[in-house]
């Protein structure tokens, strides 16, 4: 049978928990036995997810972050949910370079590191509901053993 | 996160040491600029040598300095940039308008 | 205002799960300039505890469990819970050496473990219907600034 | 969690390296099991030295190794043992079953 184990974490929406979330995603996914690389992807794109939750989606209330990962053999899920304002238009949110907050010089380039580093990443939005980041990670170390 | 600083003739070089995410990004983007207006750069130069991490709350941080500096007809290069990262800046087309050197003393030449 | 924060985490009954639940609360707890010594005190009584769960809460049998943090000023609040069999008589438990599962070269030092590193350990439990630990350690650093 | 043999005479001597609770005590259990047998070792130490973290399930390995050794006559001893797991050592009453001394040449010699 494939190998599973599962994870839920959910933190207030501070900036201190960013890192706190990167080291636990991390954690969970040593487990895989990752390369270096691989670590470093997950952690930056679960840093621009986490990151988006707290500046776009609670913007300067609080609340909840949740952050979900599923080991299913050599793939790892990791699903960011916040219940947030949403987003508008999430073809244009996902467009490199679009942001709406260049006030705080925000780069917009969020969703395209995401893209870039994951090998799934799915975005499901809702005004005044919240916005879930669905990303999946294939490992190859293990493929190698 | 921490930030050096050195100061060579009218050029700030400013070393990362740490993690650089939007948490930090808040932090250091006064501090950084105050020491600017304070020595009197006209040129920056960026020094990731000790950049354990970086998202791309790192590339806000290097155009809102670009912005600043390019006013006054000052130049902004990175030195010592990771592989991840230097796709990140590719990424957002960042060597556009910043120059990448391998290190100090080339990026002080080119200035 | 005194700093708060919070999270919680829950994960399989796994026992590969049993250093990720250590660095998790060692990660969060990280805000609280903690000295390394207290580090090695929460984490060994969160290994203790977790462990508790794992083996003497869900047996056999794959559970969830959960670990709640809070952060209220200098005091971080850990509860341990799991939804497995529960403890017939907490009292003696929590007495040193005292092992329902010899078998499996328990010590019997898990509560006492507990109770040496943390400032207080609660211990909630309903047969059948699981078990929750409540502990609280004081930091002393952030008193020094 | 790895583990490193020598053999002095009739003594093995165990180094554990990395962190030692309840899931890597499972896991090493019958390798070390199988060492003693193998190797015929009469007394056996525990050297601490590399052990980064330890809980009590710790203290069920060293109590279950001693009650294989010590049918035989043989002694269990530990060296380099961290204040934080001496702590737990102590609470658990094991010193008064096994010898703790600062070093291997000390634990050969009063074996
Ligand atoms: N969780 C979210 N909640 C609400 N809006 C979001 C969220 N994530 C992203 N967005 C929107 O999508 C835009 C693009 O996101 P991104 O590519 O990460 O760039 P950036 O964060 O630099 O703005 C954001 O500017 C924001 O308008
Ligand atoms: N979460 C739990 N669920 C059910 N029983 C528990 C739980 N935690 C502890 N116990 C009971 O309390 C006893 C003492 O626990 P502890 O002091 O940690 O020693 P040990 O884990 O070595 O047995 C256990 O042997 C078990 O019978």
């Amino acid at each position: 049978m494939e190998y599973k184990n599962y994870m839920k974490i959910e933190f207030d929406s501070k900036s201190q928990n960013e890192a706190f979330a990167r080291v636990v995603v991390a954690a969970f996914a040593s487990q895989l036995d990752p390369t270096i690389e691989e670590i470093t992807d997950i952690k930056t794109a679960v840093s621009e997810a986490v990151t988006n939750a707290i500046i776009h989606g609670y913007e300067d209330n609080t609340g909840l972050v949740v952050v979900t990962c599923r080991i299913n053999g050599n793939d790892l899920e990791i699903i960011i949910e916040d219940k947030g304002r949403g987003i508008d238009n999430v073809e244009q949110a996902r467009e490199p370079l679009f942001t709406s907050k260049p006030q705080l010089e925000r780069s917009g380039m969020g969703f395209t590191v995401m893209e870039t580093f994951m090998d799934e990443v799915e975005v499901y939005s809702e005004l005044e509901k919240g916005t879930t980041i669905r990303m999946v990670k294939k490992f190859k170390s293990l493929n190698v053993k | 996160m921490q930030l050096k600083y050195e100061m060579i003739e009218n050029t700030l070089i400013v070393q990362f040491d740490g993690e650089l995410d939007h948490h930090f990004a808040e932090s250091i983007r006064t501090e950084l600029d105050d020491m600017i207006s304070q020595q009197r750069a006209k040129n920056l130069i960026f020094d990731l040598s000790g950049m354990k991490f970086m998202d791309s709350s790192g590339i806000g941080v290097i155009i809102g300095r670009y912005k600043n500096i390019s006013k006054f007809g000052g130049k902004v290069s990175v030195i010592h940039v990771a592989d991840k990262i230097d796709k990140i800046f590719h990424l957002a087309g960042l060597y556009s308008i910043i120059s990448k050197y391998t290190n100090k003393s080339e990026a002080l030449n080119r200035m």
